[in-house]
């Protein structure tokens, strides 16, 4: 083994775990802040050597505590684990360099080590699911990343954050509960927890009863973590009553990271082994998925809560992704993947201009920002090149992966024409529900008695053009995320028979 | 008669004596008509109950470790079940229920 | 004969958890749910699942119950009663009753040796922990080294608890009117009048120590461990609390050591981690801790038991203070 | 003999589990439940040698050490409630 | 004995009903939270139940008795971290439950919402 390159799975998850308690116990202002990005910055530079070594074709593969395969806790990085790493792992940083002035407004600084040393559990816990091989190891990091997650959603400003995060926490619980049925059925079964493992050894058993239940529990329990059309309730309130930071961070990656695991659960180990689990993956998924693009984007037309419009527009995305996946074929989960990727950059640099607005006005209805462009034409002009790439406008991210995904689409003949006049309809209603946001804030006339004179601090507003900057970037250079989600896309199919 | 059996015999006997006792135990908690009384009818089993069973045990695993432990078990529930019955009265009397009175107050009324 | 015991306390577990969902009374619920974890125990354990029992046990007699009490105190008593039986969620519960029922069909016999569940990973561990770990409790070996990784994810959820509730609660609260009853007692009385309860706590609390060290230090022998430890340390401390008031117990350990304890132990079972990764070997591999692999093994169990024992009964304390200073802000 | 033992402690617990669903008073329900805990010590003592390990005597004593708190637990929790009343009375009655 | 095998995940699959129903029927979030762990002792079953072996003993080697079956740990040490999850889970719901109360000044789901509407 060459020097340290082997431990970076491992790395990646302990650094920022190990930092959070040395966190909690710092006391003076500004140090948690500053310790928290460092270690985010490490995580995401690990996640870049990683991506790095992947696309060298490097087989990442590590045994913790030196322990063989079925018996010890494997954990493996592979393209599709790769991409998601870079998705967490970056908006995590992002959301933090660009958060401290939103959290210092937000959560009072005796709070504050405990808010960010929540967030590095977040993060470890996020990251801890992609670069696992052992599915009850992946239960553990699911819960940790959900529990920190409350806690960060429960300092949101708003008594309402309250209720958002208990209605929360009990889908999320359910969620996580009949994930850890379906692979309590499945060890049953099949005598082992590692996922590779699990792939060979389901197959003499495919067929028989506690397979199915066990396939269908962690299909729903993954689909309520994923915010899966209908089991989306409670997305909206949890991120628009949530601090703008953590908005940022949590809608960029929680819910692809739940849907990484359905996606590699579902590929790796029940359609190679279940006779007819394809179609019946398509069957069940691609209506769902039409009708969360649907009635997401219709409930973010009439939103006039900033951050609750862009979360009912997510859970539209959401279906985007899932509406890839189940064409079950190469050119769909390509798009797929790639739209998890696109939409982090477009929804991050989305909330972070929003969290932007929210320094400066007096609350992020549509009437609050009413004419706020003219005071903050930086941040109106980052939302809108953000706002541009949710559409699915040329030249940014976003129309990259609908272009794929509509391609995908058209292969699938007349079925594939439906699919393509519903992402068509999708994103117009996009185009309206971006447009009242800009009218708002470019024609609207400023409330009385508010004169925000003010940019945005300059940080959030550097940030949040990097972020928005990005989205045209891989607009136009779309080979990084190609390349990832193509091979993400053939691994996962490679399973088929 | 070896020495065995008489033991056996002996530990048979203050098993079955406890296993009555507990069961005794039971039915009054059941069957008694206020708190006081039931409290009385349990507590007192209790701690017979349990040093006839815990006696029986410790004669069937005669001089080790788990006597001992057995030992330690017994000591430990003939402290805490009446300290705990005690505890409960004060909660019972300090919330209004009366022993004298069959009555219990409407806030009491758990269900 | 032993089947048909577990037969019986199951079915007065599910007699139990009607009731606790039943009763509109909110107290008795908390009080049946004690006796459904004492259930749950006695099953466990005729299951042969010592260590789950125990765990069960430490957690459900003391901890749970009182915590629960703690934040019934800070709410309400009663439920609103409302007596519909709602269809929608009756229907979606029934759905997933029957299928879980419809998956018992093909499960390998209960208790069957030649089930697939007992032939892989399972065999391997009973056969080289004798070997590899050389001590007694294989749950301790797989739960402490084969599969020390979700040990550690464990000890950081319960890290997490600890900072949440903590993080929850050092918010002010906004409108103090409506939320009624608030605890007007001085602070830190306790049950100081309360003589009998009190000299038997007293007597006791040395002795729930000393057992939970024992339980910390013999679980590689029997069942026990870093968790059932803490959880049982943490109930002595509750008891002293419960009986000389919070203000004597913070005085014991105040709530700086306790952030201490609590980040402490799970930078220990990190730090035993990372020593493995700088001694050359893998994240959490013990055997490089020693010269001698298995002294190594021992070693490494010994210090991240010691890592989730402190972690456990700093983040179990100071969640229980934090519920109790609730209730005088 | 264990058998004999292990049913009647066993009867014992759904009498007690009875008294627990029945009330009427919360106090006769933590009764059963103290009982409750009792009869389990008790049974997991006899189930222990029943099984033949009587190592895991260690349960029992768990139980029979840490049961005590949660009654001590609904005292403070009584006791907490009865004060607090007492001071909404005499708050009202001025 | 065949049927009484089954049992145990019958009364698994009960209980696992009974906790779900409270959740997700009962407008009081204490109840809920008592729902939830309901709900998550009953997957503790389900995996304690399939960690026995019959004629086996609790995973605890023996000196010197060599032809001793012993039951399945893994499922034993999942569970141990699924309980401590479960724990963990509990007390930061109580701890959110109580933070509704002092907001809203009610732990019924319907009276918040009813509060929230205004």
């Amino acid at each position: 083994m060459t020097g340290w390159s082997h431990h970076l799975p491992a790395l990646q998850v302990i650094v920022p775990m190990l930092v959070a308690p040395l966190v909690t116990l710092l006391r003076p202002r500004g140090l948690a802040w500053a310790a928290a990005t460092m270690a985010s910055l490490l995580a995401f530079a690990i996640a870049i050597a990683l991506t790095l070594g992947v696309l060298d074709g490097q087989k990442f593969s590590y045994l913790m505590g030196a322990w063989p395969a079925p018996y010890g806790i494997e954990l493996g990085v592979d393209a599709f684990s790769a991409l998601t790493l870079l998705i967490v792992t970056g908006a995590s940083t992002l959301a933090l360099l660009a958060g401290r002035h939103s959290v210092d407004t937000e959560i009072e600084p005796d709070r504050q080590p405990l808010f960010y040393a929540a967030w590095l559990l977040v993060l470890a816990g996020l990251v801890g699911i992609p670069v696992s091989a052992d599915a009850f190891n992946i239960f553990v990091f699911m819960e940790i990343s959900s529990l920190a997650s409350y806690v960060l959603i429960a300092g949101g400003p708003n008594r309402r954050a309250l209720p958002a995060v208990f209605k929360y926490l009990i889908m999320g619980t359910i969620g996580a509960t009949f994930y850890l049925i379906g692979v309590g059925l499945i060890y049953l079964m099949t005598g082992t927890l590692n996922l590779a493992d699990m792939e060979l050894r389901i197959h003499e058993v495919a067929d028989l009863k506690p397979i199915l239940v066990a396939a269908a529990f962690i299909t729903i329990g993954l689909a309520l973590k994923a915010a899966m059309f209908p089991l989306h309730a409670w997305l909206p309130n949890a991120y628009t009553y949530a601090p703008n930071a953590v908005t940022v961070f949590l809608a960029a990656c929680a819910t692809k990271v739940a849907l990484y695991l359905l996606l590699r659960f579902d590929f790796f180990v029940f359609q190679p082994n279940l006779v007819g689990h394809d179609v019946q993956f398509a069957y069940f998924l691609m209506p769902l998925a039409v009708l969360a693009i649907l009635i997401g984007s219709g409930v973010a037309l009439f939103e006039r809560n900033l951050k609750r419009l862009l979360a009912y527009s997510s859970i539209a995305q959401i279906g985007y992704i899932l509406l890839g996946a189940s064409l079950v074929s190469l050119a769909g989960l390509t798009a797929s993947v790639l739209h998890m990727f696109n939409h982090a950059l477009a929804k991050g640099a989305l909330f972070l201009a929003v969290a932007a607005l929210a320094t400066r006005c007096s609350g992020i209805r549509l009437e609050n920002i009413s004419g706020a462009a003219r005071s903050m034409p930086w941040t109106m002009g980052a939302f809108v090149v953000a706002g541009l790439s949710l559409i699915g406008v040329p030249g940014t991210a976003g129309f990259v992966s609908k272009w794929y995904l509509i391609s995908a689409a058209l292969g699938e003949g007349l079925l594939g024409g439906v699919l393509v006049a519903v992402i068509v309809i999708s994103s117009l209603m996009a185009v309206v529900y971006v447009w009242r946001v800009v009218e708002a804030a470019y024609f609207g006339e400023a409330p009385a008695g508010f004169a925000s004179t003010r940019e945005a601090p300059p940080a959030l507003l550097a940030v949040t053009w990097a972020a928005a900057l990005a989205n045209v970037y891989f607009g136009l250079a779309t080979s990084l995320p190609v390349t990832l989600s193509t091979s993400a896309a053939e691994q996962l199919l490679r399973h088929l028979p | 008669m070896t020495m065995a059996l008489l033991v056996d015999i002996a530990s048979w006997v203050l098993l079955s004596l406890g296993g009555a006792l507990i069961f005794i135990g039971g039915l009054g908690a059941l069957r008694m008509p206020n708190l006081y009384t039931r409290m009385h009818a349990a507590s007192l089993t209790d701690t017979m109950g349990a040093m006839l069973v815990i006696a029986g045990i410790m004669l069937q695993a005669g001089a080790s470790l788990a006597t001992i432990k057995l030992a330690a078990i017994l000591l430990f529930l003939l402290l805490t079940s009446p300290a705990a019955s005690n505890a409960l009265a004060s909660a019972a009397l300090l919330a209004g229920l009366r022993p004298d009175q069959g009555t219990i107050p409407a806030s009491e009324h758990s269900e | 004969m032993t089947i048909l015991f577990g037969v019986f306390l199951l079915t007065l577990l599910v007699i139990t958890a009607l009731a606790i969902v039943r009763t509109s009374h909110l107290f008795s619920a908390v009080i049946l749910t004690s006796i459904f974890s004492l259930l749950m125990a006695a099953n466990f354990f005729l299951l042969d699942a010592a260590d789950v029992a125990l765990t069960e046990a430490a957690i459900g007699a003391g901890i749970s119950t009182v915590l629960f009490l703690g934040a019934l105190a800070l709410t309400a008593e009663h439920e609103r009663t409302t007596h519909v039986l709602r269809l929608l969620p009756l229907s979606v519960v029934a759905v997933t009753t029957l299928i879980m029922i419809y998956a018992t069909f093909d499960k390998p016999r209960f208790g069957d040796p030649e089930a697939p569940v007992h032939q892989h990973v399972a065999p391997w561990y009973i056969e080289k922990t004798p070997e590899y770990i050389d001590i007694p409790n294989v749950v301790t070996a797989v739960l402490g080294s084969f599969r020390g990784y979700d040990t550690f994810g464990e000890v950081f959820v319960v890290f997490t608890a600890g900072i949440g509730v903590m993080f929850l609660f050092s918010a002010r609260p906004g409108n103090r009117k409506d939320s009624q009853r608030q605890a007007t007692a001085e602070p830190g009385q306790g049950l100081r009048h309360y003589l009998v309860p009190r000299v038997v706590g007293r007597l006791l609390i040395p002795f729930i120590l000393l057992f939970g060290l024992y339980v910390q230090f013999h679980g590689e022998y029997g069942p026990g461990g870093g968790f059932q430890a803490g959880a049982i340390v943490a109930a002595a401390i509750i008891l002293y609390a419960l009986l000389e008031g919070e203000t004597q117990a913070l005085r014991v350990l105040p709530l700086r050591a306790l952030s201490v304890l609590v980040a402490g132990g799970a930078l220990l079972y990190g730090g035993v981690g990372v020593a493995g990764i700088l001694l050359g070997s893998n994240f959490l591999d013990y055997s490089v801790l020693a010269a001698d692999p298995i002294a190594g093994q021992h070693l490494g169990l010994l210090l991240i038991e010691a890592g989730v024992g402190i972690t456990v009964t700093g983040v179990l304390l100071s969640i229980f203070h934090a519920f109790a200073a609730r209730g005088r802000v | 003999m264990y058998y004999v033992v292990t049913i009647a402690t066993l009867v014992t617990m759904a009498l007690a589990l009875i008294r627990a669903l029945m009330g009427p008073s919360i106090y006769d329900r933590v009764l059963a439940a103290n009982m409750f805990g009792t009869k389990t010590v008790l049974l997991l003592s006899v189930i222990a040698f029943l099984y033949g390990r009587p190592d895991f005597l260690d349960l029992a004593l768990a139980y029979a050490l840490i049961n005590f708190i949660g009654v001590l637990a609904v005292l403070e929790f009584i006791r907490l409630r009865a004060q607090s009343e007492q001071a909404d009375h005499s708050g009202g009655g001025q | 004995m065949e049927l009484l095998g089954l049992y145990h995940y019958w009364v698994f699959a009960v209980l696992l009903m009974i906790g779900f129903y409270a959740v997700i029927a009962k407008p009081n979030l204490f109840k809920k939270l008592i729902g939830l762990s309901i709900f998550q002792s009953a997957v503790f079953l389900l995996y304690i139940t399939m960690d026995k072996v019959e004629g086996g003993t609790a995973p605890i080697l023996q000196d010197g008795v060599s032809d001793v079956l012993y039951s399945n740990p893994l499922p034993q040490v999942l569970i141990l971290t699924a309980i401590v999850v479960g724990i963990a889970t509990a007390a930061l719901g109580l701890g959110i439950v109580v933070r509704i109360k002092e907001e809203y000044g009610s732990i019924e789901e319907d009276e918040i919402q009813e509060i929230d509407r205004q």
